[in-house]
């Protein structure tokens, strides 16, 4: 059971509305969003309920969900929500939220979207570009999956699908201070 | 000299807990003019009222000033006091110290405080320009125009008609009946639409009161209220409606087939065509943008058959006039086009239709003999699939606003999809089931249990085709799955909008429109069927979305306004309108352009007192005047005043800060 | 504070003049009885608060407003004026907003010929339920004139004893 | 000759090759010349944003400022994913000039960003800039008889707001293309459902669940191919098919082609350069229908019954 009216203001809801930029107010609950989104089935709540319990304030329950992990960013739901909002961007919101005050939903399947994004993340630093195979092979080994697609890689290396090396940029310094840029500007904000 | 009272409200704690009302009442204390002033905690109650009466005869004041919230809340209340007080109704002026100072500066009573003796000041100021005015009477024509002959408009006019008074009814197309006419069974009680609609149709043609002219649009109106001036287009029929008996021998030879509206373009009819067997009147017209004789001058088969000799390719559009002292407006409604629901594939699903095409199909009269069939293999449905909401509620791809009946029709069709076809199975996608009305919920609870109907609480997302059927997908919110429904027929509930021309129409009966396109009513609450034009009335759907009892209802009420209107041989109006004075106005007839109602017209004065010689001047009618203005800021000469709001008040006013 | 008088044609009048401390502007609102006053009320009963500075009068339509009185407001009372009317397609009178907006612009480019800042005399579209929009342009009002200055030292107090 | 700055993006290189060098063939002969950024890096893909929201936009800027600096107003993207990351912080940048001040201040070295440039996907730019007709005529071997289901996925045409190009739900540009190469586009349904996109990696039940609909889908509709114009798609509803078809005991055999694939043949370039030995799925079976003559259907599907006019007289 939630109980409700104990806690006062509802800071989650002006959090995510500011960050967002959307109104999760907003909402009627129409469900349509939910029909739409392809991975809806995957998440612990769907956007619908996501948005119902933004508007009951459950800061911590969504935080812990997976939902905003599991979304893909399709924008198909909000292309259809009668309401115009951007449910994508208060997905992110609620993420970047849960990432800032460093709440770790720390069931397999995050983990393992949470380490590829950041593996990808650090290929982009590392080199500028993806490194495709390196990718790979660097999250199977941090997820601690070692043979997870094996039997893809031979064939796929084979039709040089994936690249053996990549060319790092020329101005790869510009691109490591991008980073250390980017990281105070998220720090102050 | 002036001798002004001052009455300043507290309006309980509404006023007096951010302006400080007594040093208001000191303040206007100092002002010369100031003979009396006083405070009191309800200004618009009766005591407050007495207040006013007694200080008026005590004090022998000369105007008014009440300090109180706005004019256009309480201004006629005070303008009563001062007229059981034996005193001019015009010598008031409303100081609006609530809704300008105390609600709006609530953090600030210093400034609140001194903005509303500034106020104050202002009033006195205006009130002691302020001259004794009078009720203007001007005659009437006792005759209503009703626009439009739905529902709506046929119920106005044989309300109007039936209390003596006549009434001319135009209707845009061939025959009146507008959607109704369309309806299988209606909801909440199932009676069948025809069966109570034709009979008042056929009132209608034969009322001796009513003047029925079909076929046919307003154009221009002129005037004002109880003297309008409407000029009419009758649109050639090629039918002499007069000797033409309705036997039917023309449209049954004549070769060429059209898209059959009254049927949602289902089956077909003829280019000389009656909309319904039903129609009133039972008379055909030609529609010219079909016919071959018309187009290319080859055919005239029709006229070869007619034995009556009526058709006649040669008519043309007629203009009528008629002077007439009230409308009422029932232009109805529009079905709003699902296209753009792309992702349920309007337009390229033919097993997707729209609840009217649905309506036409379960019709006795219909164009499928009264069973439902899909459009793509003409099979009959056994899964259909009943979406609501769609278009309304949806901001993002059509209306904003609920449109009301589509909750119960839908409701009702399941009905009729179960007693049409026994074996089917209804399946409705809702977000709600807005069943508000006198039997309605009873009505929808009978449905839901009689038909089995399965009830999903979402919107659909999405359909798709497997075969030839239609996948229908959606969240069911009460479970909380994304369920799909595999439907041989989807209906969609589309959303009633507003008459695509009544912007067009409003402009030129001189009324507002709402941004939907619905025409908009005086008040919402107390002023339903009004329009901000005096002698201007609305009824049914055209005002906004609604049944067909609530239309009924409306209609009837536009008819005891008319009535009401109409009750005396000459009608009050507002003293604040102009006056040209003869001296001033050099005749340049500037004023006479800018007047929108055209109450300003030519006159010929002797140059100078005895003379012979003529010149022009402007002349206003008083009885079309509506007080705006414009005439009295454009005149160069300074010859026009506008009473109620003369140069030397609004200075006043200005310089009195 | 002392606030230097910018227009041109006042400072060839009273070339000396200073704003008083806390000085506040006056803004004359003249307003047409059925949108913008009935925007403004709303604005009222909504409770939604703006800057006590503007007084307002109240004409039957924008149309209403002539010339010399905004003229008469910046010479006497008011250091600038705002007139507000209907939205185009909404008058009440039909087509009087039209020419209210068309007398508008002319007189402005008149008295911005003689000197005044174009900021002093503003125009605006508030309909009878645009509450919200009547106090921010209020607000905007307000403050641009605060911007600009006074344009008297003092109040003519016409009426007292 | 047309100029057009091109950005390959990082799969140009790798997963998507194929699609990289028949663009190139493609744009030969419709006479356009492509000017890479120089020194160009990742967009950031579907990961930068997921992480933070700074890095989001400055990625794709230091692309946007650098293309800036060429003189071509038009900025072509291959990578659906790539496109979608750089036309967002495009908008929001122009849109926002405070924030594409705050985000400016991580592009050091490469200059002020100026929203000088637009940017399109290579199919919104084969559509609106050169158009059907000159597409069409410069078809040397039509490929009639060839049905494809186009497959959009999310991320050209959504959000609608952002891309303003075509529509977010049934999209037709890529299906006209290939009507005007002579293949006939089927009806499909799921052009623009996920295929799970970036999910490739670390969520392959996902990825194989919803790749695998397209492709049911995709057969539904009687494609023998399905056309893309995202290398995500491609690697999804290619790479993962053999999976999709064991999980689901179905065989599919639906080769992925990229549009510039087709575009390519049918404007008679030779089969070998074509890349299709880098398809996963054969592309032998599906290609071999062209110039096959349709069977006309059996049963003409009757039109609804309606009561004809006469009979309502009475
Ligand atoms: C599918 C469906 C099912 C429904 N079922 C029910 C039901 O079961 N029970 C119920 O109570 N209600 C029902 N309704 C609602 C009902 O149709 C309306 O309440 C009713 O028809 C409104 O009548 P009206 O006269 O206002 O408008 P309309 O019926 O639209 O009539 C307007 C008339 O004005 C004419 N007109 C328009 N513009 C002009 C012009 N400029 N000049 C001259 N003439 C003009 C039109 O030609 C038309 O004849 C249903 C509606 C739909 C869509
Ligand atoms: C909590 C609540 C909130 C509401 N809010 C709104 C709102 O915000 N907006 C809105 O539009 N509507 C609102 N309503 C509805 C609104 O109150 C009604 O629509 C309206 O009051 C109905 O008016 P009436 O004259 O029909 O009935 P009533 O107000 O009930 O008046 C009936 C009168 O008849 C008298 N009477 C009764 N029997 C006899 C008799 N035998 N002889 C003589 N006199 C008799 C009674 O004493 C009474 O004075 C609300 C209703 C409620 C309950
Ligand atoms: S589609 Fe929009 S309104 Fe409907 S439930 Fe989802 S977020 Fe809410
Ligand atoms: S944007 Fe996210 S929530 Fe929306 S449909 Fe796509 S995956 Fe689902
Ligand atoms: S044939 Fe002549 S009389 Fe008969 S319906 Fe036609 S026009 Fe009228
Ligand atoms: S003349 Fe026209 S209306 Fe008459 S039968 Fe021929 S096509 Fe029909
Ligand atoms: S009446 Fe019912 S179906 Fe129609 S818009 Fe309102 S809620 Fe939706
Ligand atoms: S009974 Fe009242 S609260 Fe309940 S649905 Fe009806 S109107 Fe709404
Ligand atoms: S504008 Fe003035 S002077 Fe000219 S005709 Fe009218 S009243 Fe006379
Ligand atoms: S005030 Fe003048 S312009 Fe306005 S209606 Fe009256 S006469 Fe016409």
């Amino acid at each position: 059971m939630i109980t409700l009216g104990s806690q006062g203001k509802n800071t989650f809801l002006e959090d995510v509305n500011v960050k967002s930029g959307a109104n999760v107010l907003e909402c009627y609950q129409c469900g349509k969003c939910v029909g739409t989104c392809p991975v809806s089935q995957y998440m612990d709540f769907p956007p619908r309920e996501i948005m119902q319990m933004i508007k009951l304030g459950l800061r911590n329950e969504c935080y812990m969900a997976n939902s905003h992990w599991f979304c893909l960013t399709c924008s198909a739901c909000s292309g259809r929500c009668p309401r115009e909002i951007d449910i994508p961007a208060v997905m992110e919101a609620v993420r970047h939220l849960a990432i800032d005050e460093n709440y770790i939903n720390d069931s397999k399947k995050v983990r393992e979207i949470r380490k590829f994004h950041e593996i990808f993340l650090d290929m982009i630093k590392r080199y500028g570009r993806n490194y495709e195979l390196r990718m790979m092979a660097e999250f199977n080994i941090r997820t601690r999956n070692l043979f997870k697609d094996m039997h893809l890689a031979p064939k796929a290396l084979l039709k040089g699908k994936i690249p053996l090396g990549v060319k790092p940029l020329k101005s790869a310094k510009a691109i490591k201070r991008m980073f250390a840029i980017a990281e105070k500007l998220e720090k102050n904000k | 000299m002036a001798r002004v009272g001052v009455f300043v409200c507290f309006c309980g704690a509404n006023i007096a807990d951010y302006v400080d009302v007594p040093q208001v009442v000191e303040e206007v204390k100092r002002i010369r003019e100031v003979k009396f002033a006083t405070e009191y905690k309800y200004m618009c109650s009766d005591p407050g009222q007495g207040m006013i009466r007694d200080a008026i005869v005590q004090h022998k004041l000369t105007s008014i000033v009440v300090a109180a919230c706005s004019p256009r809340m309480h201004e006629k209340t005070f303008r009563k006091a001062l007229s059981d007080a034996g005193m001019n109704p015009y010598l008031l002026e409303v100081a609006n110290i609530r809704e300008h100072s105390s609600w709006v500066h609530q953090k600030d009573k210093k400034a609140a405080t001194s903005k509303a003796m500034d106020l104050c000041r202002m009033a006195v100021a205006k009130s002691i320009a302020n001259e004794q005015l009078h009720e203007i009477s001007v005659p009437v024509t006792k005759r209503a125009l009703v626009i439009g002959g739905g529902i709506a408009g046929i119920q106005a006019a044989l309300d109007i008609a039936d209390a003596r008074i006549p009434v001319v009814l135009v209707e845009r197309s061939p025959s009146i009946g507008g959607k109704m006419a369309q309806l299988d069974e209606t909801f909440p009680t199932l009676d069948c639409a025809q069966c109570i609609l034709t009979p008042k149709m056929v009132d209608v043609a034969s009322h001796p009161y009513i003047e029925l002219i079909p076929y046919s649009e307003v154009i221009e109106l002129q005037g004002f209220v109880g003297n309008y001036k409407v000029k009419i287009r009758k649109k050639a029929s090629y039918v002499n409606f007069k000797t033409c008996t309705g036997c039917g021998a023309c449209w049954q030879k004549c070769p060429v087939k059209v898209p059959n509206e009254y049927n949602m373009g289902i089956d077909k009819r003829k280019a000389i065509y009656t909309p319904f067997p039903q129609a009133v009147p039972n008379k055909p017209v030609i529609d010219a943008e079909h016919c071959t004789m018309l187009l290319k001058g080859k055919c005239g088969i029709c006229a070869k058959v007619c034995e009556k000799g009526s058709i006649d390719y040669t008519m043309q559009d007629e203009i009528i006039e008629r002077e007439i002292g009230a409308v009422v407006v029932a232009t109805g409604y529009d079905m709003w086009d699902p296209a753009p629901y792309e992702e349920y594939g309007v337009g390229r699903f033919k097993d997707i239709i729209t609840s009217l095409e649905f309506e036409r199909m379960v019709s006795a009269n219909g164009p499928t003999n009264g069973v439902p069939v899909r459009p793509s293999d003409g099979k009959v449905p056994k899964n259909v699939v009943f979406i609501k909401c769609v278009g309304s509620r949806d901001e993002a791809k059509g209306i904003e606003y609920c449109s009301k009946i589509c909750c119960m029709y839908t409701t009702k069709h399941t009905i009729l999809l179960h007693h049409k076809v026994h074996d089917s199975h209804a399946y409705v996608f809702y977000m709600d089931i807005r069943a508000a009305g006198k039997g309605y919920e009873e009505f929808v609870k009978k449905a839901q249990v009689d038909t089995g109907t399965t009830y999903l609480r979402g919107r659909v997302s999405k359909i798709y085709r497997k075969g030839d059927k239609l996948m229908v997908r959606g969240e069911d919110a009460q479970i909380g799955q994304v369920v799909e429904v595999e439907a041989d027929l989807v209906v969609l509930a589309t959303a009633v909008s507003a008459p695509k021309d009544n912007p067009e129409l409003a402009r030129m009966l001189g009324i507002s429109y709402d941004k939907y396109g619905y025409l908009s009513e005086a008040h919402p609450k107390l002023r339903p069927v009004e329009t901000a034009k005096a002698g201007i009335f609305l009824a049914g759907c055209t005002q906004a979305p609604k049944d067909i009892p609530e239309t009924v209802s409306q209609a009837s009420a536009c008819a005891a306004k008319v009535c009401g209107l109409f009750a005396g041989d000459t009608m009050k109006k507002d003293p604040m309108v102009s006056t040209i004075s003869n001296e001033y106005c050099s005749g340049c007839q500037n004023c006479v352009k800018v007047c929108p109602y055209g109450a300003i017209v030519t006159d010929e004065v002797p140059i100078g007192y005895g003379s012979k010689e003529l010149r022009t001047v402007a002349k206003i009618n008083e009885g079309v005047c509506q007080g705006c203005g414009s005439c009295v800021a454009i005149c160069r000469s300074t010859a026009i005043t506008l009473a109620g709001f003369t140069d030397p008040q609004i200075i006043n006013e200005i310089v009195s800060i | 504070m002392e606030t230097e008088v910018k227009d041109q044609l006042v400072s060839i009048e009273k070339p000396q003049l200073i704003a008083p401390p806390n000085w506040e502007p006056v803004i004359m609102g003249i307003l047409c009885n059925w949108c913008s006053y009935a925007g403004s009320d709303l604005t009222g009963t909504s409770r939604i608060q703006y800057p006590p500075n503007i007084r307002i009068i109240r004409v039957p339509c924008s149309s209403r407003v002539d010339p010399w009185f905004l003229i008469k407001s910046l010479q006497t009372t008011a250091d600038g004026v705002l007139v507000s009317g209907c939205h185009p397609g909404d008058c009440h009178y039909i087509s009087g907003n039209y020419y209210a907006r068309r007398r508008f612009l002319v007189t402005k480019k008149l008295l911005n010929f003689v000197g005044f800042h174009e900021d002093r005399i503003q125009f605006s579209w508030v309909s009878a339920a645009e509450g919200p929009k009547f106090a921010k342009v209020v607000n905007k009002v307000t403050e641009d004139i605060k911007k600009l200055g006074p344009l008297h030292l003092y109040k003519k107090e016409n009426f007292e004893k | 000759m047309k100029k057009l700055t091109y950005f390959p993006g990082c799969s140009a290189h790798g997963t998507s090759e194929e699609f990289d060098s028949t663009l190139k063939l493609v744009l030969k002969t419709l006479d356009v010349e492509l000017e890479d950024i120089p020194d160009w890096n990742c967009c950031g893909a579907t990961s930068a944003h997921v992480m933070t929201e700074n890095l989001a936009y400055a990625l794709p800027m230091r692309n946007l400022v650098l293309a800036e600096k060429l003189e071509n107003t038009t900025m072509g993207i291959a990578c659906a994913s790539c496109y979608q990351r750089m036309k967002v912080t495009k908008v929001h940048m122009d849109e926002n000039p405070e924030l594409a001040k705050r985000i400016n201040t991580t592009v050091v070295e490469e200059g002020t960003y100026q929203g000088k440039v637009d940017v399109k996907s290579m199919l919104q730019y084969a559509y609106e800039d050169i158009g059907l007709d000159i597409i069409k005529s410069k078809v040397t071997k039509p490929l009639n008889g060839l049905k494809v289901a186009c497959y959009y996925g999310c991320l050209l045409t959504r959000p609608k707001n952002i891309t303003k190009f075509d529509s977010p739900e049934y999209p037709v540009s890529m299906d006209q293309i290939c009507e005007a190469l002579g293949a006939t586009a089927t009806e499909f349904d799921y052009k623009t459902e996920c295929c799970g996109a970036s999910f490739s990696i670390s969520n392959t039940e996902v990825v194989e669940n919803l790749s695998g609909q397209i492709l049911a889908m995709a057969k539904e509709s009687g494609a023998h191919a399905i056309v893309v114009a995202c290398p995500l798609c491609q690697s999804n509803l290619d790479m993962r098919q053999p999976d999709i078809e064991k999980k689901q005991g179905i065989k599919y055999d639906i080769p992925i082609f990229y549009f510039t694939q087709l575009m390519a043949l049918a404007f008679g370039y030779p089969i070998d350069q074509l890349k299709f030995p880098k398809h996963i799925v054969p592309v032998e079976g599906a290609l071999a229908n062209i110039g096959k003559v349709e069977p006309v259907p059996e049963k003409v599907k009757k039109p609804i019954k309606a009561v004809e006019a006469e009979s309502e007289v009475k």
